[in-house]
């Protein structure tokens, strides 16, 4: 049985009175009865939220005076308010719990006021009545003045006194909207008011909505509350940002049904704008407090946005609102009350709180769930949000919300990585009241996240087997990584072992390098030693997602899929030594990939399902992806578009490719095969599956398949060429990588058999060939210390296993016969041969010779040529990462020889799709419409050719002589020292001169000019806020004048 | 070249002006005079160019002269100034600041002659001479035939002749010898 | 004897840590001594294999004083040394004639033995000039070796202060016949008198900086 | 699998021939580039005489296991990439290991032995040899582009990869051949030609003086050798891809042997004639003259 909800506020109230009958000394006791207050109205809103989730019982309306509006006051409990009275309820107990020692020190006059506070904002939520509205948001203000004075911090003061100010302009044209509004309904209930409509009034209700509105703190009109943000106490910022903001949302939503419909623009014209431009403010942010104010800001603005589409989101309404605004309050409640740990003010401080990994936990949790990423409440919202969105055609708008998601997330996860990547003098000291509330967040938002799983009405992803596999390891943490290690390679193929029989051969392909793959690189891994913390989590997860990428039959799958790949790499790349700014540029760039994604698919889905009409319980659109196929004409190419730059996003295509280098390069040594050799593959996976379902699409005349393919060629020729000219291994095989892909992209983009067959060629083969240089030449780099080429040489006699692998990958990739390179190169002429357009073939020309100069210079300057002293003693690669190379030497050679193991019934799928062109696998050749190859007769002759002449050389030169490495023909001269002697430095300098015009870096300049514009847009906004009171005033006189002539012209 | 010398000696002790050709003399300079004069003529008279540094050895004197040779570019000529010093203590400031090109002829110096020019760049190394042992070679006291006698194997049978007398023989056999 | 500071014992830390001593004589430099190598077991391939090394005489390329200008000639249509199957080659890997041009100054001698040193068996000298025969007008020079078959093995002087081309080419022919008799075994008889040729480079050439046999 | 084993000495056979005639032709365009300085060049047979000497050598040395193999992957390439082509258009016996890939097994084949002897000078630890590879492989890597577009022109022509195939089309009088049918395509390969055949203009990757002839610096005896036999064997086979895909191809041995005289002579006549370029001269050269001409080839055809 549930408690009638006018003891919440009784109690609050109650409880203020009985501390300030307290004696001065009892403080102990007055924080008790605080805590204890505010638990009981805990309980009691929990108690109604679990009444009204569980039973779906109707709101309920209470009177208060005995009497029916507009005679007494009504309150009103539903489900939001419940939930919302929970939310606050407990975030004043947390709150409280975190400035225990700040509340005590002040006396119980501080609790009282906090404790008039919650029961403030939980009247605001509750009441229906305006003029009660008025006096609760009275109360909020003069509580508010109050509790900021708790900060240390001496700001506060005069944040608090502007605070002050700027409120009474807002109670002022409250105030008078209410009498105006009164004057003409005769009533003050809000439903009464709702009844008669707001036409009578407009004037009057408009000062009522924009008082409220303003209350919301939006753009510009916010500078007080950024003030408060940074210098009030963190316990109390969280209450403020988490639990006022909410209530107060929540006012201006039951205000707003006063105005009806017409009024809706406002609030999504004031909630676009504050999103977009809270996020641009906080870029440039150095201050924690201040950066989560803007942040505050934003998120309101884009609640505001949801509650002004509320028309068309229907009865999703409370699904994404609420989905949305509890994401953003428990999220910024925790990352308030973490800001309490942190000694300094600057982002880069956070660094300290790598000293604990929950509380790192408890950090990316809450950005997590204020970017909106899976498998956070703000994910299934943003999805439905956009969706309805794009089904309503209003694309600006969606446009500008993802254009601001993106921006947050840029500014989040920068900040992520300075706290883990950057050095913080300070220490953490972890009392357990500070730690409680954290985890409570912590706790709220994993909970979050599956309740909003569960009424998403899809698939929860908290209920997905890999994931949860993938998040069981968060539990593991303690363990030693070998265990770990050891669980993460089982795991995965027992994940293979049991589904593989669920999938097509294309799938199979990439399942096969997804999991089994991925195993493989893992066992290089056992290198590690202690406990890895933070790596097996984010490793699980990205495979999590790619195999739930290749399980995903519609829409969502597909996209949650994609976010869980994209953010587990992201984790898995930050955790390289120098690698924050480039991992930081791979989550932006795969971020806004992912967006791009998430609009295709949006807009796709308008025009392939028809929503249900409103009052129908049916989930929001989702679509199978096959059915992309039946989209018609105006919207197809468009939706293709969006897609195609989404997964060429992750393919590094020119153009998208600047946050490859850094972001593979600087990974660890075990790490860059697995973001190299595999999490590449997910996005040629998306453009087989693009490709597979849509077909040719054209826009205003443009064949975008040929766009396509231009691209292709170009990154396979720009890929290679900027790889030529690296001093540092792993850079190189990571541009390498890009132009790689490019070949793949270009093959699949020739649109015909052989195309598709070549692509699905080097997704296997860059996979073995790629992840084998990355483990050799991280070999190399953790023995010598440096990843510099020019410092090696001469390993070969001293890492022979690793120069092995190394001279067998680059023979397969360079495709010289008779190892598996030749094949794609095989497959290669013969898809050309087919092809409508013959230009960009010459730039694939160029780029295979190309791609032979850096890996003839990968092999030489690292194990040939001249040894240097300090690695004379060096041993070979640990076994760990050897045994992976030499299990791919053994791939390698077997697939040289048998490609038909895999290719014949890949190649008998395609023709599903592609009929024209199969090839013919009749004995061991292999024949096409044009030519044959016969893989074993050329191993075969070649083999004998080569032992022939060996044989005859051994007869020959039976009796050479071993010399040493200075014994070489030196003009008569002897070398000096081997540095001076090792011919490795710019080792293509020529080439620079000939052909440097080409890799300008055009590219990076272009996306730098674009950060830095953000940048600046962001720091010009910022001298609006000069901390002067009157200013502010100005800026909400603004602010309304603006919004009023905006709805004049409406 | 006269008035040049006039100009100098009023500024300088030096020492008589030995005229070669027009565009060619040579001046005495006092060891301890000669950085200031080497300057005055690069930075106040145009002659800017160091043609050569070498030293001869007046053993009898117990003197090491040093030539300093300076171009003028634009007069089209070249003034030498002769420094004698101490053989026995062969010291010599550096003048590698005025010319780095000093600096390698000090080094050659140093080599064949023995004198030290302290300070100079990579003075200690060696120049062309690798692992000398002996007295250095250009010194007059070093005598190079009894020296190359003991160090470097001979073919026995070597037989030198006087070049006028074994070129008469040979043109004119059975003559006497001439004025005789 | 002094030794250069690239040559001496140095310490050197490892990128894991470890510390210990790199000594380039040893750990650059093969140290094995040059052994004689008999020719063919059969006479007769033997006798084959001398007549194409007699037709296929290959100078190195390295004019050690100023009689190399009587080579270049040689190349000249007016004398065309390589009708005779004899080419120059720019390293000593592969070249089998090492013609010393001229004087050697004990400078240049280190370069010619190690430029001969690093040629393959059999190899073949010829002394060019009266240089190299009793070192002619250096005959009281600081500086210069007067006796070249004190140092290496020589298997043929060429007289004269300059030798012209002609008698260049007259050598190669007399080279050939010494080759096709089997008796330009320099090679061999470095090896078997490395001791005794050692000792003379080694008193002339006071700074050695080299392994004792640069292969 | 059914191998007919005869074709085991019938490849014998081939490289005998090559080797032979690669040694001759070799000589006999040397001696034509002497006479035109007016000297009367070297001994027909010098080749041979070379190549006894040098296996005649008793002493060797090696610098490991890759230098060792270097030579060995150097002469594979040039044997196997004789062997990959029906060298004599119908002819079964001389058809050799053709069974095994078209065209395209015998372009990539190219670049095997290529690759090793990059290897194998690279571990000689000699700068030279380092700095003549990468000379090497950046005008290669240019001067392939223009041989690669016409060979796509040449197959897009005939709508086949198949060697014997495109000889085949080209039957029937000479202005049959490609050289004919499709004279830009061949004009852009024989450019290609010129940067592929370690003749001057384009041969400063072995530039003998400044860089001691580059990547075999450090070669020498039986390693030297087997190059000398590679260096008559491949030649002879790379032309030989020239003649098949532009001229017509040949029927027998002797015009065979006339029309790789010719197109070796047309390098050679080049090389007399023109001095050295530099690296990044030779790709400009490549991209500015060569590269238009292969675009244009596969535009047209």
């Amino acid at each position: 049985m549930v408690i009638n909800a006018l003891h919440i506020l009784a109690t609050g109230l109650g409880a203020a009175f009985l501390t300030g009958l307290l004696d001065e000394k009892r403080n102990g006791l007055a924080f008790m009865i605080t805590l204890g207050a505010l638990a009981f109205m805990s309980a009691v809103s929990a108690g109604w939220l679990v009444l009204f989730a569980a039973t779906g019982a109707h709101p309920m309306d209470i009177q208060t005076a005995g009497t029916p509006p507009p005679f007494a006051i009504a309150l009103r409990m539903g489900l939001a308010e419940a939930a919302l009275l929970t939310l606050i309820n407990l975030a004043g107990l947390f709150a409280a719990m975190h400035m225990g020692e700040t509340l005590l020190a002040r006396g119980r006059r501080a609790m009282a006021v906090l404790l008039v506070m919650v029961m403030a904002l939980c009247g605001l939520v509750l009441t229906r009545d305006l003029f009660n509205l008025f006096v609760f948001f009275e109360l909020i203000v003069i509580a508010t003045g109050g509790l900021v004075l708790l900060s240390d911090d001496e700001r506060a003061v005069s944040a608090g006194f502007k605070y002050l100010i700027v409120s009474q302009f807002i109670s002022v044209l409250l105030l008078v909207g209410i009498v105006f509004g009164y004057h003409a309904t005769g009533t003050l209930n809000i439903d009464g008011m709702a009844e008669q409509g707001s036409g009578a009034f407009a004037l009057a209700f408009f000062l009522i909505l924009i008082a409220v509105a303003a209350e919301l703190k939006p753009f510009p009109a916010n500078g007080w509350a950024l003030d408060i943000y940074e210098s009030a106490h963190p316990g109390f910022a969280a209450l403020f940002s988490a639990a006022a903001a909410s209530a107060a949302l929540f006012a201006f939503d039951k205000v707003l049904a006063i105005g009806g419909a017409e009024w809706l623009p406002v609030a999504t014209g004031i909630g676009i704008v504050s999103f977009v431009a809270g996020n641009l403010l906080a870029l440039p942010q150095t201050n924690d407090r201040r950066l989560l104010g803007y942040s505050s800001i934003a998120q309101s603005g884009l609640i505001l946005v949801a509650i002004g589409q509320q028309d068309i989101l229907g009865e999703h309404y409370l699904f994404i609102a609420g989905g949305l605004l509890l994401s953003h309050a428990v999220a910024k409640a925790g990352l308030y009350w973490l800001s309490g740990f942190v000694a300094g003010r600057e982002l880069t401080d956070w660094a300290a709180l790598r000293q604990r990994p929950l509380l790192v936990l408890a950090f990316v949790t809450g950005i997590a769930m204020l970017s909106g990423l899976p498998p956070f409440p703000g994910f299934y919202a943003k999805w439905e949000l956009v969706h309805l969105l794009a089904n309503e055609g209003r694309l600006a708008l969606l446009g500008w919300i993802l254009f601001g998601a993106l921006v947050e997330a840029g500014y989040l996860f920068r900040w992520f990585g300075y706290a883990i990547k950057r050095e913080s003098a300070h220490t953490i000291d972890c009392p357990p009241d500070r730690v409680i509330p954290v985890i409570a967040a912590l706790l709220a938002g994993w909970a979050l996240g599956f309740a909003w799983g569960e009424l998403s009405g899809r698939s929860n992803l908290l209920l997905v087997l890999p994931l949860l596999f993938a998040l069981a390891f968060l539990l593991l943490e303690w363990a030693p990584a070998w265990l770990k290690n050891t669980l993460a390679i089982g795991g995965l193929s027992l994940y293979f072992l049991q589904t593989w029989q669920d999938y097509d051969p294309l799938r199979l392909i990439f399942l096969v390098i997804f999991t089994l793959g991925g195993a493989i690189i893992f066992l290089a891994s056992f290198h590690a030693h202690g406990r890895r913390i933070g790596f097996y989590p984010s490793a699980m997860t990205m495979f999590a997602g790619m195999v739930l990428l290749l399980q995903a039959t519609d829409s969502f799958g597909f996209f949650a899929a994609w976010e869980l790949l994209t953010i587990g790499s992201y984790f898995l790349i930050l955790r390289g030594k120098e690698s924050e700014p480039h991992a930081l540029s791979y989550i932006v760039f795969s971020l806004g990939g992912a967006f791009l994604i998430l609009a295709g698919f949006a807009i796709a889905a308008a025009s392939v399902v028809t929503l249900a009409p409103s009052g129908a319980v049916s989930p929001a659109p989702t679509f199978e992806i096959a059915s992309l196929a039946t989209l018609a004409q105006p919207v197809a190419p468009w939706v293709f578009l969006l897609l195609a730059i989404g997964f060429m996003t992750k393919t590094a295509a020119i153009g998208l490719h600047i946050w490859l280098p850094g972001a593979h390069a600087e990974a660890e040594t075990d790490v860059s095969p697995m973001v190299s050799g595999v999490l590449l593959k997910a996005g040629l996976y998306g453009l087989f599956v693009l490709l597979m379902s849509m077909g040719r699409q054209s826009l205003y005349g443009v064949d975008l398949v040929n766009l396509m393919l231009w691209i292709g060629a170009i990154t396979a020729l720009l890929g290679n060429l900027m790889a030529i000219f690296q001093e540092d291994a792993k850079r190189l095989l990571a541009y390498s990588s890009i132009g790689q892909m490019g070949y793949a992209l270009f093959g699949l983009a020739l649109m015909n058999h052989l195309g598709w067959l070549m692509a699905l060629m080097f997704v296997i083969n860059h996979y073995v060939y790629k992840s084998m240089l990355f483990l050799s030449v991280g070999g190399v780099a953790k023995r010598t210390g440096t990843r510099a080429m020019y410092q090696m040489g001469g390993l070969i006699t001293l890492m022979p296993l690793s120069f092995i692998a190394t001279l067998v990958g680059i023979i397969a990739m360079s495709g010289v016969p008779p190892l598996s390179g030749f094949g794609g190169r095989w497959i290669f002429y013969n898809a050309i041969m087919d092809a409508d357009t013959r230009l960009p073939m010459v730039l694939i020309f160029l780029s295979g010779p190309i791609a032979f100069l850096y890996l003839f210079r990968l092999i030489h300057t690292i194990f040939l040529g001249q040894l240097k002293d300090e690695h004379r003693r060096l041993k070979e690669a640990p076994l760990s990462i050897v045994l992976p190379q030499m299990i791919y030497v053994a791939i390698l050679i077997g697939v040289a020889i048998f490609p038909g193991l895999i290719l014949r019934r890949v190649d008998a799928y395609i023709s599903q799709f592609l009929p024209d062109g199969a090839l013919n696998w009749e004995g061991l050749t292999i024949t096409s419409q044009y030519g044959w190859w016969n893989p074993v007769a050329i191993m075969i002759v070649v083999a004998c050719i080569f032992l022939l002449i060996f044989g005859w050389l051994l007869f020959v030169n039976r009796k050479a002589q071993k010399v040493k490495q200075f014994n070489i023909v030196f003009s008569a001269e002897r070398p000096y020292r081997p540095e001076t002697t090792h011919f490795a430095w710019n080792f293509f300098a020529p080439y620079k001169k000939a052909m440097g015009f080409l890799v300008q870096p055009f590219v990076t300049r272009f996306w730098g000019a674009i950060t830095d514009l953000l940048h600046t847009a962001g720091d010009l906004g910022r001298r609006l806020y000069n901390g002067n009171g009157q200013i502010y005033a100005f800026h909400f006189l603004i602010f309304v004048v603006v919004v009023f002539v905006s709805q004049l012209g409406m | 070249m006269r008035e040049l010398y006039a100009r100098l000696k009023a500024l300088y002790p030096l020492g008589e002006l030995t005229e070669q050709r027009k565009n060619l003399a040579f001046v005495t300079v006092p060891a301890a005079h000669l950085r200031d004069t080497l300057l005055h003529l690069r930075d106040k008279e145009g002659f800017t160019h160091l043609v050569l540094l070498t030293a001869v050895d007046w053993l009898e004197e117990g003197q090491f002269q040093l030539t300093y040779l300076l171009n003028n570019r634009a007069l089209a000529c070249d003034l030498g100034l002769r420094v004698l010093i101490q053989r026995d203590t062969a010291t010599m400031e550096s003048i590698h600041d005025l010319w780095p090109t000093a600096a390698t002829y000090q080094r050659e110096l140093r080599e064949m002659f023995g004198i030290d020019f302290p300070g100079s760049p990579r003075i200690e190394e060696e120049f062309i001479l690798e692992g000398w042992n002996s007295i250095p070679p250009y010194r007059r006291d070093f005598d190079t035939l009894k020296y190359a006698q003991e160090a470097y194997a001979e073919r026995p049978g070597r037989v030198t002749h006087d070049p006028e007398t074994h070129m008469r023989l040979q043109m004119y056999p059975g003559q006497h010898p001439a004025g005789k | 004897m002094t030794t250069k500071p690239e040559l001496m014992k140095r310490m050197v830390k490892g990128p894991d840590g470890l510390e210990f001593e790199v000594d380039p004589l040893r750990d650059y430099y093969c140290e094995a001594p040059p052994t004689v190598m008999p020719g063919a077991y059969i006479q007769i391939v033997e006798d084959f294999f001398n007549w194409a090394r007699s037709k296929s005489l290959w100078i190195l390329g390295f004019g050690t004083g100023c009689g190399a200008i009587e080579m270049r000639p040689l190349m000249t249509p007016r004398f065309d040394a390589y009708r005779f199957g004899v080419a120059w080659r720019p390293t000593p890997r592969q070249a089998n004639l090492f013609i010393i041009s001229g004087y050697l100054s004990t400078k240049t001698l280190k370069r010619a033995i190690r430029a001969y040193e690093q040629m393959q068996n059999p190899k073949y000298v010829i002394g060019l000039g009266s240089c190299t025969i009793n070192g002619g007008m250096y005959w009281d020079s600081y500086n210069t070796i007067k006796k070249l078959d004190e140092y290496l093995p020589v298997d043929l002087y060429i007289a004269g202060c300059m030798p012209r081309p002609e008698a260049l080419l007259a050598g190669f022919e007399e080279m050939k016949k010494i080759i096709r008799t089997g008796k330009a075994e320099g090679a061999n008889q470095y090896a078997e008198n490395f001791a005794w040729y050692k000792a003379n480079q080694k008193r002339v050439i006071h700074d050695w900086d080299m392994p004792d046999y640069n292969w | 699998m059914d191998f007919d084993w005869m074709k085991i000495p019938y490849a014998f056979l081939t490289v005998f021939i090559v080797v032979n005639y690669g040694f001759l032709m070799g000589a006999l365009i040397q001696k034509i580039g002497a006479r035109a300085g007016r000297r009367h060049g070297i001994p027909i047979w010098q080749y041979y005489l070379d190549v006894i000497k040098n296996y005649g050598l008793r002493t060797s040395i090696t610098h490991g296991v890759m230098f060792y193999l270097g030579p060995v992957f150097r002469l594979s390439g040039g044997v196997g990439l004789l062997l990959f082509m029906p060298v004599i258009y119908g002819s079964y016996m001389f058809s050799n290991f053709s069974f095994a890939g078209d065209l395209i097994l015998a372009l990539y084949f190219v670049f095997f032995g290529t690759l090793g002897m990059a290897l194998g000078a690279g571990e000689s630890g000699h700068p030279h040899a380092a700095i003549g590879v990468t000379r090497g492989l950046q005008q290669v890597s240019m001067a392939e582009l223009p041989f690669a577009m016409a060979v796509f022109s040449v197959a897009l022509q005939y709508q086949t990869l198949s060697i014997t195939e495109i000889v085949a089309a080209q039957q029937g009088g000479m202005m049959n051949w490609t050289l004919f049918t499709n004279p830009i395509a061949v004009a852009a390969a024989m450019l290609a030609f010129l940067g592929s055949m370690m003749r001057p203009p384009f041969d400063v990757f072995i530039a003998p003086q400044e860089i001691p002839i580059g990547p075999p610096t450090e070669y020498h005896s039986s390693y030297l050798a087997l190059m000398q036999t590679n260096r008559a064997i491949f030649p002879v086979a790379k032309i030989v891809i020239y003649m098949n895909l532009f001229f017509g191809g040949a029927g027998s041995w002797p015009e065979l042997f006339v029309k790789v005289f010719f197109l070796y002579l047309f390098s050679a006549f080049v090389g007399v004639c023109f001095p050295r370029f530099r690296v990044e001269q030779s790709i400009r050269f490549f991209l500015v003259w060569a590269v238009p001409l292969g675009v244009l080839s596969i535009m047209v055809v």
